[in-house]
């Protein structure tokens, strides 16, 4: 296909864009945690990017957007993005952009995607497992699962098309990452709390956010680059892109509506912290859908998704897993609901390329491909992930010394602390040496 | 010499602050502090989870005077702090040895 | 009119970057109230979203460019946005870009209207109340008056338009909104802080910002998220836009350099909350302007404005309002200022769409089209928002407590403290059920 | 060349994104230091933004990107950017963009040169000799070197080309910026840390910072902005920006991977600020290189800039200048590594514009060649930036007084506190007339 | 009267409360500080510069109690703070003139 | 016993520290506090509105001594606080009854 600048400069944008969106959960995530966790909170999103850049570098591309002939993952080996520099500057690839603009908006979604998983071990997680696990992940969970999803293969001049991804090639819809991205995330981070276990004081001691306009700053980011992240999956500018926009926008706006709609008749009061949460929650919920319903269907999706997960972040109290700041109760839940939701909301009037669902007369096709893109991805993704955790956690271990954890992860990790805006009494001496002994007591 | 500790509502600090200066009183240091006692806390909530608050957000001040401005500068305390509300505070003295002025090095009375 | 890649990606890159700009303002905003009262002031921001996004997918895009005949209101009814939907993927209006992008550029400029006027009622204001406001005011003011400014009606084959807004097909320009945004929401600004009243302890106790540096990040991404704002405005990636966003920038630099040599010779020292406030009057000021004048026009009006506007927001100590965050004195005067200013400086020689002001010899003609627009917009909008602010405190109340004031609003009304650095004894309980008591006391 | 609306798109939002990085850069210096010199801090950057913009529409933009015949320099006089503006709507200038966009982009360019400088002058700096010292700053550095590096002149019919920059018209390799923005600012900040000495308590007591949530705030901002900055100087939406854009992610990762690593042996624990710094570093030494290497080389290059720019950062204390911030360590140093670094790993496979580096087979040319440029805008740099801080030094003085330092600089030079969590007894006055005396004690 | 001064570690301050509680003591005062002692501080490391941090967070409990309370409140604060490892923390105790609630005037016994 | 309270400028804290630590002094409390006295506050202004900040940041330090030592102690921290200027603080001190070493509960000599 030939190169249209329009749809680059939309692609380059949204890349950008969806790069800013971890960041943004790490300061959504930041402003959570209790201050003595702050920086530790940050860091599992930040050497998350470090680390899935440099993989999808050397491996990452090829494995996720190459084409093994099985459906199941991409390509072994460590010429992709090589050979995707040297087809500059056109592509031969599938759509009108160069193909490392594609792999560059593509990297994004890889790096938030475990970034998303570190809200669920809160406080407690060694960073040198994290780093582990994100490095295992990724590779053996997430590049796989984007090549089933997001890799639609190459089509031929005969019409046939080879190296699609076994769910995209079934017609499941997932406009922008409900089930690699969101359920995907949702379900390694309910196993990872699992193989974790509580906190320290959980559910007895208060655990209150420390910083609720960081919280803030954080969802305002996630929202604004989530616009790259849903608009930008139409690989263009074009209408296709505009609907994704304007419905990931309404969808988002009933969403954080929703939220506060329950926590006033639940708690009497609507608060901060449900309104970025309930904004996320719908910014989740969309995202499968966006392209594929009208904005009136965005509305109800983000609606359900606001009310649904204000009511399932309340589940981890009830069931007893420390799912910290709860990623099974808004990305799990509202990456389900979002893609069952195009079951029934899904119409061809809005998207040609779409499907209708349920409620446009396409009965119950659409819902059951629907239904197995959830189930495979969920347990997928869980049961590698409980087993990786499990094997980290036994052998060079997962979490810290209950002490380090109560007197903060932030010094016992990083030597630091998040703040000091009072006094700081001490003594300086500079370290241009080695590590000395002190700094591993 | 007297200490004398005040535990008062944040939002009364100023009007002390003004009705000791009128009296004469030349100095006295403030501070942060929480307070529990018959005034309940507050209730937060957070996605669902509440947090019951038990400490109040209070005001020390202490003051040293002299033995005879004790009980003149105790009572303009009471009443400016007072807003007949649960969790107005507590004030006590206590007696001191001695006060310096980091200064001059200033002693007693001199020192004030 | 054909669809334009690249037009179409610089629209939705606008669009984003102008959604961004409203939890910008919140930052702006919440950084310069107490540490008390920071989780409301920044709640009434993103409940705006929330409202106006859902309410523009139902009636309120078809309220602002509908065509109802009159120029005073677009087509009531609930199906705009639906057919705005189905003309996809391209539309048969105005611009080369998908309608649903141009649907959602507008609808961010209608969620950040009402935001912006939440600044002159900080610390006091019952959200149940704010809401209604919101809900009623963008329905009877902020749609109505967008259809006047910003719609430019259907051109015919025969060259004939119609369905334009009054003060659109009037020739009156304002490029971005100093009308419909600014005047709009600074006239409601003092329409509401009068109806309110004054804070308790205004103009006695010290009432300083509490974190400057949050004020500085809202700052920040307004002046970001402005150039989508006012170069979004070309509806096209053009000559226009470029002049816009050049305009945009060296407005601000001056306006910025405006309050703080004011602040130097009045205060004896510049403030960094002067630097935010006079950039963001120079981004007001030069939003109407941005594209009908010369960049050295623009660093006029960028200076004069932030001079101005730092003598402004003292006026209201003068005469005993407590607009709060000087909504009045920044957003009013600033966007009086730029519209006005277009009636001077305008001059074809850069946009040949645009007039030439007194300055170029265009006599009193465009001056007095601007005037005309400042004095309708602000009459209406002053007058409507008194009204309807008036209703509201005498039914349901529009101001919290006097005690719950002091003690603090996030507490009254979101139970929600900003942040927690230190100490927080308490104890847990989840709250899985409905509301209990405790919750309403 | 005719304009394209495709590239138009991008760089107006690249434009946009570059701005953003200014802020980005307060909020990142701004958390690092103490809490008493944040708004300071920030205040240098602001402004900076207010004085480079009114200067560039006055006779910067003409000084940098005229035509004086020399190379060393563009044209004197205040007209240029008044007829890029007389050029619209297409220029007739080398890039298929509106030459107003081509300038507000490299504006922004301008703007953030300076500011970079402020960090290694934290917390000791007059704001008036700040102001006069960036004045003249990029009136005699930044413009004349910008037009040695930026300025590709005009291509004639017969294929000669005329106004280019004395290092641009040598074939330099510098896509964008690594000489003209970091060696330059680099090199500044020596001479002024120099210049100004050592900070109260230098390596004695303790300057932690004092808000790491902030600096990285401003190191995500920078991390976005800078895909504008780099990707942007494709100046088009096209292979060569998707190139610079994946190869300024994974440089940034790999340096933030490699900043982490010797802090890990070094210190014994990674650090967020070690995060934020190795990214930072990364995209400095990416900057130069961006489009002209493969990724692999890229990752190269991120690595070894995250890992010398951790080990450089010490040499301040065994040298004994106080460049606060590690301006010196960070983008001198990162910047001269990406400079050279292209002389070894450039590569005409990925860019037939740029050149074959000494493992591409071509020889020591091209390293000569960066190397030339590298120390000749080091020099020029250094050696001015030296004389014009001593004689500001010697007239109106750089520093404030010992006690403002001990006490403060937000309250010694502007009259506010950042933070304000606590009790802040006290009074309260309007002051609308002129400065008081007491305001000037 | 008697004011008990004591400076325990932060994570016990909600088990000292309630055994506090427990006892019968209706109120208590309680701010931030930091302590130096024989528990050793932390060393924070910024960019390659070390920083040893002497203070250790603390937290002050004041009780005024009544002369007869006072030993078995110091027992039950030294009992509850307790967890045997260094930097636990002092309690001290001290002689106090009077105290005032303020909302009431109230002194002595009744002010508590 | 003697407690002995010092409240003086933050950035004598590190110097005072290392005065008493070389005197023997085994520990102390430190937080943080603001001052009102001869030392006047500081003017701020926000957007043409001044605010009059009148309590300076000062630094209160507690230590308890054994009796014999209350006077070195008091000394050296009056001699390291000061700086000769107006708001270098006070030191006071006050008997106390007895103190506790939590960890231990070792009371009096013992418990310092
Ligand atoms: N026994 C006590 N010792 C020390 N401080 C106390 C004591 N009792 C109360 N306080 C302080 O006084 C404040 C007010 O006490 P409270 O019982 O709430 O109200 P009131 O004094 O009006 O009866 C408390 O918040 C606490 O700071
Ligand atoms: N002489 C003292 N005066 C006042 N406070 C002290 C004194 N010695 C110790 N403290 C306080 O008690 C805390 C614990 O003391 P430390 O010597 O660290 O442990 P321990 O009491 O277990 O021996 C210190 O952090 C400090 O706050
Ligand atoms: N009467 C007092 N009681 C308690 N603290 C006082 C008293 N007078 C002064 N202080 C404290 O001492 C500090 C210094 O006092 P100030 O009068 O400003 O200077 P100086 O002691 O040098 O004369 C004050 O900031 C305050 O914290």
């Amino acid at each position: 296909m030939t190169m249209n600048s329009g749809d680059t400069a939309w692609v380059l944008a949204a890349t950008a864009m969806v790069l800013l969106m971890t960041p943004g959960l790490a300061f959504f995530y930041g402003g959570m945690v209790r201050a003595k966790s702050v920086l530790n909170m940050m860091m599992m999103s930040f050497v998350t990017i470090g680390i899935v850049s440099v993989l999808w570098t050397i491996f990452g591309y090829g494995l996720a957007f190459g084409d093994s002939g099985s459906g199941l993952y991409g390509s072994i080996g460590l010429s992709h993005l090589a050979s995707a520099v040297n087809s500059m500057p056109n592509n031969g690839g599938v759509y009108p952009i160069p193909e490392l603009a594609f792999s560059a908006f593509q990297l994004m979604f890889a790096v938030i995607t475990p970034a998303l998983i570190s809200g669920a071990i809160a406080d407690r997680t060694k960073l040198v497992a994290w780093v582990i696990f994100v490095s295992i992940w990724v590779t053996i969970v997430y590049f796989p699962v984007a090549h089933w999803v997001f890799d639609f293969g190459t089509k031929h001049k005969d019409g046939s098309i080879t190296g699609a991804g076994w769910l995209a090639s079934r017609g499941v819809l997932d406009f922008a990452g409900g089930t690699a991205v969101h359920i995907n995330a949702g379900a390694a981070a309910l196993a990872l709390a699992l193989v974790l276990g509580k906190r320290v004081g959980f559910a007895r001691t208060p655990m209150k956010p420390h910083n609720l306009p960081l919280v803030l700053i954080g969802a305002g980011l996630l929202w604004f680059g989530w616009f790259g992240f849903n608009a930008g999956s139409a690989l263009g500018a074009n209408g296709l892109a505009a609907l994704a926009l304007i419905n990931t926008q309404v969808a988002t706006a009933a969403a954080l509506l929703g939220w506060l709609i329950i926590e006033k008749f639940r708690d009497g009061h609507p608060t901060t912290l449900g309104a970025a949460s309930g904004a996320v929650a719908g910014l989740v919920a969309i995202t499968p859908a966006c392209a594929f319903v009208a904005p009136w269907g965005a509305v109800l999706i983000g609606f359900a998704a606001g009310a649904v997960c204000a009511l399932a972040v309340g589940l981890k109290y009830k069931f007893g897993f420390d799912d910290s700041l709860d990623v099974v109760g808004v990305h799990l839940v509202g990456g389900i609901l979002g893609c069952i939701a195009i079951g029934f909301l899904g119409t061809t009037t809005v998207n040609s390329a779409g499907a209708n669902g349920l409620l446009y007369g396409g009965g119950f096709t659409l819902l059951g491909k629907q239904a197995l893109a959830v189930v495979s991805v969920f347990a997928f993704s869980f049961v590698i992930s409980y087993v990786l955790g499990t094997i980290i956690k036994h052998t060079i271990g997962f979490r810290i010394t209950e002490e380090a954890e109560v007197s903060g992860i932030d010094l016992a990790e990083h030597q630091e602390t998040g703040y000091e805006f009072g006094l700081a009494s001490g003594s300086f001496a500079s370290r241009l040496g080695s590590a000395r002994e002190g700094a591993e007591s | 010499m007297k200490l004398i500790t005040a535990i008062i509502k944040p939002f009364r600090l100023e009007d002390v602050r003004e009705a000791l200066v009128a009296l004469g009183v030349p100095g006295m240091t403030v501070s942060e502090a929480s307070g529990y006692g018959r005034q309940r806390g507050h209730t937060e909530v957070y996605r669902g989870a509440e947090y019951t608050i038990d400490l109040v957000p209070k005001v020390r001040i202490e003051i040293v005077v002299e033995d005879a401005d004790a009980d003149s500068v105790i009572d303009a305390i009471v009443a400016t702090a007072r807003t007949n509300s649960i969790g107005d505070g507590k004030v006590w003295s206590s007696s001191i040895d001695q006060v310096i002025r980091v200064r001059t090095g200033e002693r007693g009375h001199d020192a004030l």
